[in-house]
């Protein structure tokens, strides 16, 4: 039986009208243990996120509100959200 | 050093008077106001919306003014950011910066706004006049921006 | 392009609404307030009188307004500037640049206030809370900051 | 007999207060040619203007509403305004 941890993820804009939800609190197994580990892990899990994740390296993350790279480790963190890069101002 | 994110419209005047009334220290106030353009791309605008990541906002423009507030002698500063659905001519986004010399209230209000609006998570769509609307693409010329300010 | 030189104290919103009220081709306002300070060289300051050249004024900052223009793609440009006797904390100068581009804004703002402050026929004279007062020296920095517009 | 022509002479801020007046019509001598001629024809008028214009390097001046250097010629100019580097904005 292998552990797993939950962690709630938030999507926004383009990425949030991909996934078809702005919020979602996933059990994640223990061996995802990098934000691009958890990009791929999500991926597999449907052709939304396949298509929310088509390019990752236009996916922009934050861990715990903090902007993040792919190779962060997710550690401890609560929450993870995705996003388009931003347009403010 | 004050944010705010709100979905009502700011008033110059009371949003300079907030951070100057009573002070005689400040000899140079800059502010800068962003405004929905009514023509996008081509296209005729009906109005833009505003999505953004509530708590990672406010914490984002609050870490973007200390940096400014670490790098020029400043008296005050101000970012007041709206969101949710705007029309042509509406301001989207104000920020103020108040120093005893020019130079300083005029970079650290580029700054600001260089700084925000490369890392502060606001998203625009765009809806047009002919019902087609679309997210807004984040424009290579605001990270080349962000590069002047060096680290 | 319009430029004032009044003895009456100014507001930033009516400023800005009177440049782009029904406008949606602007996306960037900038504004520049100079304020009186209440201490100058370890000197508590009374008040600032400022004697200018009537005539020879509205032609300056006009010509340093045409010049902005020349060099920057701007909607809408104001410049104002009060004469007579202020107190510290009051506004003496306003400028304000208007573009669809925000860093035209920053850059026309920042010319503006360097060739005004080099060229316009203005003089201060302060009056210390003490009785003691004096004419303003021009500041070398003023025309450093000139300097880096070429030309 | 020689010539003269008049012309408006404005002064401003210290110079203004040196001098002791804020404008003057004065017959000048065709002989005098340029800003700086006329600066120095002035400087012999007394005391008052040998103290405005001790520094002449300093005193700035604007023909018809110009800024002008001393070698500007007057021409058909028909005022001139001497001041100290302005200290506006």
């Amino acid at each position: 039986m292998s552990e797993v941890r939950t962690i709630t993820v938030l999507y926004f804009a383009w990425v949030r009208e991909r996934i078809g939800r702005g919020r979602e609190v996933i059990a994640l197994p223990m061996s995802v243990t990098t934000v691009a580990e958890l990009v791929a892990w999500l991926r597999a899990r449907g052709p939304e996120y396949e298509a929310a994740f088509a390019k990752p390296d236009i996916v922009r993350a934050a861990l715990d509100q903090s902007h993040v790279k792919p190779s962060t480790p997710l550690g401890s963190a609560r929450e993870i959200a995705f996003f388009p890069p931003v347009t403010g101002g | 050093m004050t944010v705010a994110v709100q979905d009502a419209p700011f008033a110059l005047d009371a949003e300079v008077a907030a951070l100057t009334v009573g002070r005689t220290d400040i000899g140079a106030i800059v502010t800068f106001t962003g405004t929905v353009r009514g023509e996008a791309g081509g296209r005729q605008l009906a109005s833009m919306t505003l999505e953004h990541y509530p708590g990672m906002t406010q914490a984002e423009l609050a870490r973007v003014e200390a940096l400014a507030h670490a790098r020029w002698p400043l008296q005050a500063t101000r970012i007041v950011h709206r969101v949710g659905t705007l029309k042509p001519g509406e301001g989207i986004v104000l920020v103020i910066a108040a120093s005893a010399h020019r130079q300083a209230a005029f970079d650290a209000a580029s700054f600001l706004m260089d700084y925000l609006k490369t890392s502060a998570p606001f998203w625009k769509k765009e809806v047009g006049v002919d019902g087609s609307g679309g997210w807004v693409d984040a424009r290579e010329t605001d990270d080349q921006a962000l590069a002047k300010w060096g680290g």
